[in-house]
């Protein structure tokens, strides 16, 4: 077995591993006769590491030995691999975020009143957490509710630069003489989705 | 010819010691070949073995014929036929619970034998058929089918000859893509919420309220930190004469709604406001410095 | 983002991906601004497959994408890592599967008709839990049995990135061939026309 085939022989074991080998153990792989000694697999080793030195992955030795990993420089890119695909935020939700829109600031039991059901928990902590809605103080009532208005990031979220750039009421009343083609998306989302009001990606 | 030859006679240059001699097939027992000659006790897990690795009827037929070096087109009906029954016999003998497709293999072999025997009426042989001809169709068919398995699994294949690479790739956390809203879908949803609430016909909301809202929103929030917050540090100057209007009727709203209120030591003195209910008495000092 | 950089990122994430990767996968990667175009990113691939070339991984195309491997060159050493050798595929799963291979679409009673034996059930369901196969649709007579076909998992499996990289088929001899006075040619069109737009069969 030539130098290069033992060092191939490395590489490919040390890449299919998974988990960080010791000398012994890439050692182990080899038969008696073609085995590397110690210090040629070091050799062997730090020539592969000077191989992959600048490239995507890279050899580090760990405390339990070698092993190759992603070079964290790059890890931001190969963390969008596993990005999940966004879902879609419910009619409730949608909803709830509207009437904090208009009508902040609101309590929770108020924005309950006008939809008629009940504001789930998860709805408005997800609107939190998006940064599109928060707590402006609370209503000095029994309870203490919260009140929610919009912020900044709503704004900028959906291109307004004030709230008063939000159509009137006349004109959303007239929505659906306008969009035929906005309605016609919804439905299909509503379609693809289930059931308006069935959470598609509320957690 | 003479019209009453019989296929199996018709056929030229096949040495007729081919079907003639008739030995039995062997298995491979353990590894070693296993001669069954006729009157031998055959243990019966050895012929388990011999049958399972048949994978049935045809495949039984092309070794028969593959271990003797036989043409798959030119089977010598009858002695392949007599290997198989034998070999048929000797399972049922041995109450080996046989496939049915055997059974069925083996009527087939006798028919097509007899047809063999059959003598030929001359000057029709253009049309007539080979009776072996399905059959061999059959095997033949078989046969590629056996070696494109056998070729598929000599194909260098995940997890037997080939390896993913799995360098650490740094936890791999799942990174969740926030959906994304039109804003059209939001306008449609409080549509219909409104209607569903019966609201376009009240007053509730108007047009001119939103930039109040939004005012009533951002004051209630400068407050919200507690303490007082000087009235005047509610209406920035650059904001002129209409900043000043829609700042003022948030503030009556907010009163209004009891969500602040207004506070004033004595006449003239600064008013301050605060959020309701945040009921502490008034600074003896400015506590504006709290605020923006 | 330097045209280096560019290729350090593909190697890091096909590195990291555990998976085939499409083009479209690996651009999504990247930022808009930063992005390779799809000639761009075709020449990277071609170069990163070059500077393996000979070495213990493989960058190498399947149905699916592109795949860092270990080369079957080194698995002989790299099986050694791992104390459970490989499941062996039974002849009539490995024939089940070929006949859905090279016939597909196909029904179990093709296969059957075939191999002159039934086809359990449990051989079906396990190609199709490994996601080698899938019902493409249903014969339109009695019954309406399902029709199998083969999947993208099934080549990547296999190493292939299309059916047409199959083994050839091996040709049917008809019995002409020693029998010229017989006509069996419509036994042969009958084979030829069952085989039509499969990879390897005879013409």
């Amino acid at each position: 077995m030539t130098e290069d085939e033992q060092k191939a022989v490395v590489e490919a074991v040390l890449m299919a591993a998974g988990e960080p080998l010791a000398l012994q153990q890439i050692q182990a792989v080899f038969e008696d006769h073609e085995r590397p000694d110690t210090l040629a697999l070091q050799e062997i080793l730090d020539a592969l590491e000077a191989d992959y030195r600048g490239r995507g992955v890279e050899l580090r030795r760990v405390a339990s030995g070698y092993r190759f990993q992603v070079s964290a420089e790059w890890s931001r890119w190969v963390s969008r691999l596993w990005e999940e695909r966004p879902g879609r935020y419910s009619r409730a939700m949608l909803e709830t975020l509207a009437l904090i829109a208009y009508r902040q600031p609101i309590t929770r039991g108020e924005i309950e009143d006008v939809r008629g059901v009940t504001v789930s928990t998860s709805i408005v902590r997800t609107l939190q957490e998006r940064g599109w809605i928060r707590v402006l103080g609370h209503r000095d009532v029994p309870g203490r509710p919260a009140l929610y208005g919009t912020t900044r990031e709503f704004l900028d979220y959906f291109n307004l630069r004030s709230l008063d750039q939000l159509p009137s009421l006349a004109e959303i009343r007239d929505l659906d003489s306008v969009n035929v083609e906005l309605d016609f998306g919804r439905d299909r989302d509503e379609a693809a989705s289930g059931d308006a009001g069935v959470p598609g990606a509320e957690p | 010819m003479n019209g009453a030859e019989t296929w199996e006679g018709a056929r030229p240059g096949r040495p007729a010691a081919d079907h003639a001699q008739g030995e039995m097939p062997f298995a491979i027992v353990q590894g070693e070949p296993f001669a069954a000659p006729e009157d031998l006790y055959i243990p019966p897990d050895a012929l388990e073995v011999f049958l399972e690795a048949f994978e049935g009827p045809l495949d039984l037929l092309l070794y028969l014929i593959k271990r003797q070096n036989l043409d798959i087109l030119d089977i010598p009906v009858a002695e392949i036929t007599r290997q198989y029954i034998e070999y048929i016999r000797l399972m049922e003998g041995l109450r080996l619970e046989l496939a049915a497709e055997y059974l069925v293999m083996a009527s087939v072999l006798a028919e097509i034998k007899s047809r063999m025997l059959l003598p030929r009426p001359a000057g029709a042989e253009e049309e007539e058929e080979d009776p072996r001809a399905e059959l061999v169709r059959r095997l033949q068919e078989y046969e590629r089918y056996k070696q494109a398995a056998a070729d598929l699994d000599a194909l260098p294949r995940m997890d037997r000859d080939l390896f993913p690479v799995l360098p650490e790739a740094g936890g791999q956390q799942v990174v969740k893509a926030l959906p994304e809203v039109g804003l059209e879908e939001l306008l449609v949803a409080f549509r219909d919420v409104l209607r569903r609430a019966e609201m376009f016909t009240s007053h509730h909301i108007q047009r001119e309220a939103l930039s109040v809202r939004e005012r009533m929103s951002d004051v209630l929030s400068m407050v919200a930190a507690g303490g007082f917050t000087e009235f005047a540090r509610l209406f920035p100057a650059e904001e002129g004469r209409t900043g000043v209007v829609v700042t003022f009727l948030a503030l009556l709203e907010l009163v209004r709604e009891q969500l602040i209120e207004l506070v004033q030591a004595e006449p003239w003195a600064p008013i301050y406001v605060r959020a309701a209910g945040d009921g502490e008495g008034l600074p003896a000092e400015r506590p504006a410095e709290r605020q923006r």
